[in-house]
């Protein structure tokens, strides 16, 4: 499903005030249906920015999970790596990723067009396109953002802030809107009918995959997996932060998903944004069930980090397909999703795999799942195209993000010392302890 | 004088406490410690990785006596402290070669 | 006042664009305040959604204070029953709830329709009703939730996770959707007369009712009240979280409140829904104000947890009608509201009910004190229903929580054993600790 | 630019729904852009009541900002005063401090009109105004709320409780709105074309010089700057809280800046806030970045709490002027206002001006900056105009507020003793440790 | 060689470790502790209930000290840490059998 | 008996607790502590002003020991906590009076 300009193009105003805007809906409405040009582009725009605003927050999710889910002595260096990511997604996808993700192409696999992204004047409106264009940009770029910070969740504890950094730089400028050019953006894989409502794939997985290629290249922090086999268990240092962190998620989750619908100027729109809020609720539900039954029948305790792992993987299954699922189907979806961390986490332990907050389960497998999924519930959808949607951005994202991680180890170099990782992050990289006073355990 | 180091389990510092006012005892100065010993600790999941916390927590109490209150001390503390159950604790006792109390100067058994 | 379909049927689509949707009003409006009925339907639609993840939030207001308000021993535990409550009510609405809560009667007391409920097509809009099901569902949805949340805080720290979960349950699925019936459903306290704009009976008192019930029966913390009568003060573990739990939940109300006008297409109804955000937000001003003054004068020391009960309990005491009061009756209100916890936490502990975080104080009795109080502002209501509602809540859910209650009791039993609640729940429930690394005084 | 209701006035409900509402827009019109009055001024107002929430959303931001960077010690009442001077805050702004801000006048210095402030009836809209008073009432006292926020954090951890509250009483009922009348209540800084769009200099330097006053009469913090000029350095408690509480702030900007185009109810407005959302979400991005480099550069780590600082900044920076700037001024204007805490904070300490949390260089300088930028980016600002309203707002602010402070301190006295400073406040003023159960280090 | 072990309230550590610096003492170990004495906490009010904090935050410092300088060390500890106010804690004064330096495996005096 | 008070570097705590368990010793009790010394901190920048921290954590174990164990359990702990860097630790051995185990009540070496 594209997501550009053209996807909207049929909603663009039409000359009449009483003009059938809802062309996505079966039947003719009657004209008391109706909505006028000019209040179909305030609501396309409203529904940006209020989606916006809740996946910008969705940032603020991704820092406190992260900081409740490391260990104290590299907590402040977490919530800056966050708000530091988040920055430089906004500064690159202005400068050059929204220029790459909709190049403006039909079936093609790279182009850039207009750059820097350039909004429009005081005043004027983007009539043309049914919406504004600004609103749409603010919707993009804090999609970009997120995918940034799945990554620093898996290879927190471990990476110093500057590789950290240049890393995100890259994948917010360059591999994201890259991938985002071959769906949303009509490139190669729309032209396939490869579809991915909200980016179960093109945010979650692609976020996933660069994670995954960094805990290989990056390897586990000191003294994680013994070489005896035994593994050292790294309790994260607040659950009430990781606990908050997974509620805002769950919040802005209604953004992601829900003003992915693009518009929601005609009655069948905001019906199916409703739709949207639903089905994304029921997934995260399921998955948070799952979790904890999962988890209290197989350990006898229903682990608390588990359970917020099913939520986020709940939501990421039904990201792809969250309009087309009646509800049973979405929390079927999601409730397959919330068992994959409780599955894989432990499998990623015994190939020593250190993911610090279950980021590769939870983004990466359940967003592959829910891309597969998508046929379930969207009979128009080839289930060859979503095979090949994952594959492809699965190459491609591991592929230049080894790449980059290599060349930052070759060059300034990954990891901080030895000493300087077992006395924390927070020391050495920022010198501001996160809970100077509290005496603590080592 | 004697100085006493006692560790006990921590839902055990009110009752020590209020049964060592009741033979006189005047002060102690209690500190938060992870006790290691016979005792193991529960095999707990994290994220379905098994670990077992051998350190477990206990509170450690330091009393200054004089020396003949210190067998009393030392009984009522194993009595309170018992639960019979592994993971008690211990008590050790000090000669203790001089006290002073800080507000007055004052030393030796009219210091505690 | 109901809140079914039939509550808004005025409002569904006219055949004509022009038609006069806003029968609320006195005067027909002139023209220019038309609003065409796709429109109107629009931001109908848009107030249940931006209502519901205003109110979903809450969600994690609830588990941020009581986060806060436990100690430390039992923070894993009390964010793994708050988000899995939230979960749990999700799912049994959709299975059964909504479908008791609104069974299609008049005046009656228990119905069943059309379940598990099914949302509306892809594409599909709800004309009839004049905004889309879904929202709507959603909106309810949450408020069941916020039901659920009230009694995890007041019987915190020594319920085991498997009964409290049966019974919220049975609380989400059965209880709240009963009450619901009787007002919002059309049942027979609503043929009375009764009023509830917003549910300071039909949420908070059901929610507090159901904690009582919870506190009595399960019984207080271990060591909490002495014998020889002296009480023992557990202090909550963070008051920053549960500072942050009430701000939460604060910016919630206004969805709470305000989308529970159920209507902004028309400009009456929007400018109705501000009227609600203001009088909200300035009863829970002066709950705060009132608060801190009486602890102030009564103890020498403003008390924190007191100013953020109070914020809470003014927020409920204008739930019942936060439109007709002026601003000055609305502070009154809230004022009155935010002087009950004071009063009333001190009261209860001398009957040794245990009540970890104040929400009977706040829930239930700021939610008696709201309800009679909505005749005072809106003379069309009755005082004789709103007593009849009030007391009819208290002994159906009072009376079927307690035999739930006694139920788990008997079976699965409801607490831990006294090492495991002394050692805390965490331990021996969730087996995380929730600040791992931090030395505690215990 | 005005932000009475006079400003809106041409927006007002025409007699006609194809009329054109959108003067801003320099071209009439296609017909088809037209939005009817009545769906004009719902758009108007729901702006009102989003940018109002989310406004709220930033008392939130302040308190936990504000409970992360004060030691533990003082964490409770920190966020006591957090919630009380909202309330404070709200009660004051209806009581007198409205009447105040929009006296009615034109260029005049002061005056009061209707109070206390009433809002309009049930059911009633104000179609003279083109949307709901109400809405506009709320969304006005949010930035009230904020003046009295930024307060609290600069003289943390040293004054007491009721002398505290007392000046947040006179700030908000009398101090604040008479610097609002001056130029959004047409007085005569507006008359002169003095322009702040969404309050640099109103509400961030009003607090700023406030801050300032009381950082000044109530002397640093114990045992800060010793007399052989060394100086003590206070960490703050929990770098996570502070990490959150900007992320919140950030968040509610988008209303702060966006809602203050005041309106939306055509194409023109609503893109016009679309472009604001990016404008400050890039200004704030830009702060980020600027002080990581610098103290990366500078000291050889990246400081978080600088960083945290500088988003702030940044959005401080752009809130004179978020509209006219394109990406790349914003970013400039951002960046620059990012750099100032950097600067400005080890300046501030040699001065042993003891900010605790950074308001004066975020709130004050930024703010200034800001509002001399705005002639960068909108020609018809006269630099003139900007510069009396900078000083004019520092001279009357201070002067006042120094007033209040010197009155209180004569009177009530601003301190506790140093015994119980030393203590920290927590215990003397609330009785409520924050974190009862943590072993800390003194 | 003495070992001490001082309770001192916390706002006293700074000035106690900086006189003790300039007798001669070269390091000492500090703990975060609870005191129980004569010293009685504040009656608090939390959410109504009044309670009584008897437990107190001081600090413990742990020194161990050539036997010549151990008269001094306490003298200038007393005198500090002194307020002249209830609760200003203890010091109590030990044999030290051994000491040994972790780094160098250095014995006796010389090892402090 | 005797009793063995050694402070280490935080890090190397798993690794003296396995080293001492290899050689017969049973139990320990750990604090948390700051420790002062030769070592200095970093020199830190916090908001722009710089403060040097020279308190820095380490671990307390305090382990008690049969006479014939204790010479052996020192030079244990010297070996295995020492990383020649400066800030290792100390290690002070005490004469025990008594000893006692809670559980039980028994006395003397049978107690540890
Ligand atoms: N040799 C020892 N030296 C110092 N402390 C010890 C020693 N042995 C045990 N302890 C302390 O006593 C606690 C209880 O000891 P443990 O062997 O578990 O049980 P028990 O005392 O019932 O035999 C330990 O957790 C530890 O704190
Ligand atoms: N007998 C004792 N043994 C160990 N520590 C003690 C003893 N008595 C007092 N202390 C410590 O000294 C502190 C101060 O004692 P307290 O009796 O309150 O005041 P003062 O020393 O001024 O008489 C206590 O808080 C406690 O930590
Ligand atoms: N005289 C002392 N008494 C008690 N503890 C000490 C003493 N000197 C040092 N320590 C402890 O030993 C630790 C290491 O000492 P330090 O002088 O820094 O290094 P080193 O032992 O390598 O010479 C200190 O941090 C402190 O905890």
């Amino acid at each position: 499903m594209k997501r550009s300009l053209h996807r909207i193009a049929p909603l663009a105003l039409a000359g009449l005030v009483l003009a059938e805007p809802a062309l996505a809906q079966e039947a003719a409405p009657a004209a008391a249906e109706a909505v006028g040009g000019g209040t179909a582009y305030i609501f396309n725009t409203l529904l940006f920015l209020i989606g916006g605003f809740l996946v910008m927050w969705m940032a603020a999710g991704f820092a406190m999970l992260e900081a409740g889910l490391v260990r104290s002595k590299n907590v402040s260096v977490q919530c800056l790596k966050n708000i530091g990511l988040y920055a430089i997604a906004g500064l690159m996808f202005w400068v050059i990723g929204y220029s790459i993700a909709y190049p403006g192409f039909e079936g093609g696999y790279f182009g850039i067009a207009n750059f820097p992204y350039a909004m429009q004047g005081v005043g004027e409106a983007d009539t043309g396109t049914g919406y504004s264009v600004a609103s749409d940009w603010f919707f993009q770029m804090v999609f970009c953002a997120t995918t940034a910070s799945i990554v620093s969740g898996t290879v927190a504890e471990r990476v110093k802030l500057v590789p950290f950094f240049v890393f995100v730089t890259i994948l917010t400028g360059f591999i994201y809107p890259v991938i985002v050019s071959w769906e949303w953006g009509a490139g190669w894989l729309d032209a396939m009918g490869f579809s991915d409502f909200a980016g179960s794939t093109l945010v979650h997985s692609t976020g996933g995959w660069a994670a995954l290629m960094g805990a290989l290249i990056i390897g586990p922090r000191l003294g994680r997996y013994a070489k005896d086999g035994k593994m050292a268990v790294f309790p994260g240092s607040s659950i009430p932060l990781a606990t908050l962190g997974t509620f805002i998620l769950w919040l802005g989750w209604f953004g992601f998903n829900g003003a992915s619908q693009l518009a929601m100027g005609t009655v069948g729109d905001v019906s199916d944004v409703s739709k949207i809020f639903v089905n994304t609720n029921m997934a995260a539900c399921a998955g948070v069930v799952v979790a904890i039954i999962f988890t209290q029948l197989r350990y006898g305790k229903a682990d608390t980090t588990m359970a917020l792992n099913g939520a986020l993987a709940g939501l990421v299954a039904i990201t792809a397909e969250p309009l087309t699922p009646n509800v049973g189907m979405a929390i079927i979806i999601g409730g397959i999703g919330g068992a994959l961390p409780v599955i894989f986490v432990p499998i990623l332990d015994k190939l020593k795999i250190d993911d610090v907050v279950g980021a590769i389960p939870v983004h990466l497998m359940a967003g592959i799942w829910g891309t597969l999924a998508v046929p379930l519930t969207n009979t128009e959808v080839p289930f060859v195209a979503q095979i090949t949607g994952v594959a492809a951005t699965g190459i491609f994202v591991s592929i230049v993000s080894a790449l980059v991680w290599f060349a930052l180890k070759a060059t300034i170099g990954l990891r901080p010392s030895e000493a300087e990782e077992m006395a924390g992050l927070d020391l050495g990289e920022t010198g501001i302890e996160a809970y100077p006073e509290f005496t603590r355990t080592t | 004088m004697k100085f006493i180091i006692a560790v006990i389990k921590p839902f055990k510092l009110d009752e020590v406490r209020e049964a060592l006012g009741g033979i006189g005892v005047a002060g102690m100065t209690v500190t938060e410690v992870k006790g290691f010993g016979r005792q193991k600790g529960q095999t707990e999941i994290y994220r379905g990785a098994e670990y077992s916390t051998n350190m477990l927590p206990k509170v450690k109490l330091e009393i200054a006596v004089a020396d003949d209150l210190a067998g009393q001390a030392v009984e009522t503390i194993q009595q309170t402290a018992s639960t019979e159950a592994i993971g008690d604790g211990k008590i050790f006792v000090f000669d203790l070669a001089s006290a002073t109390r800080i507000r007055t100067g004052e030393t030796g058994e009219t210091a505690l």
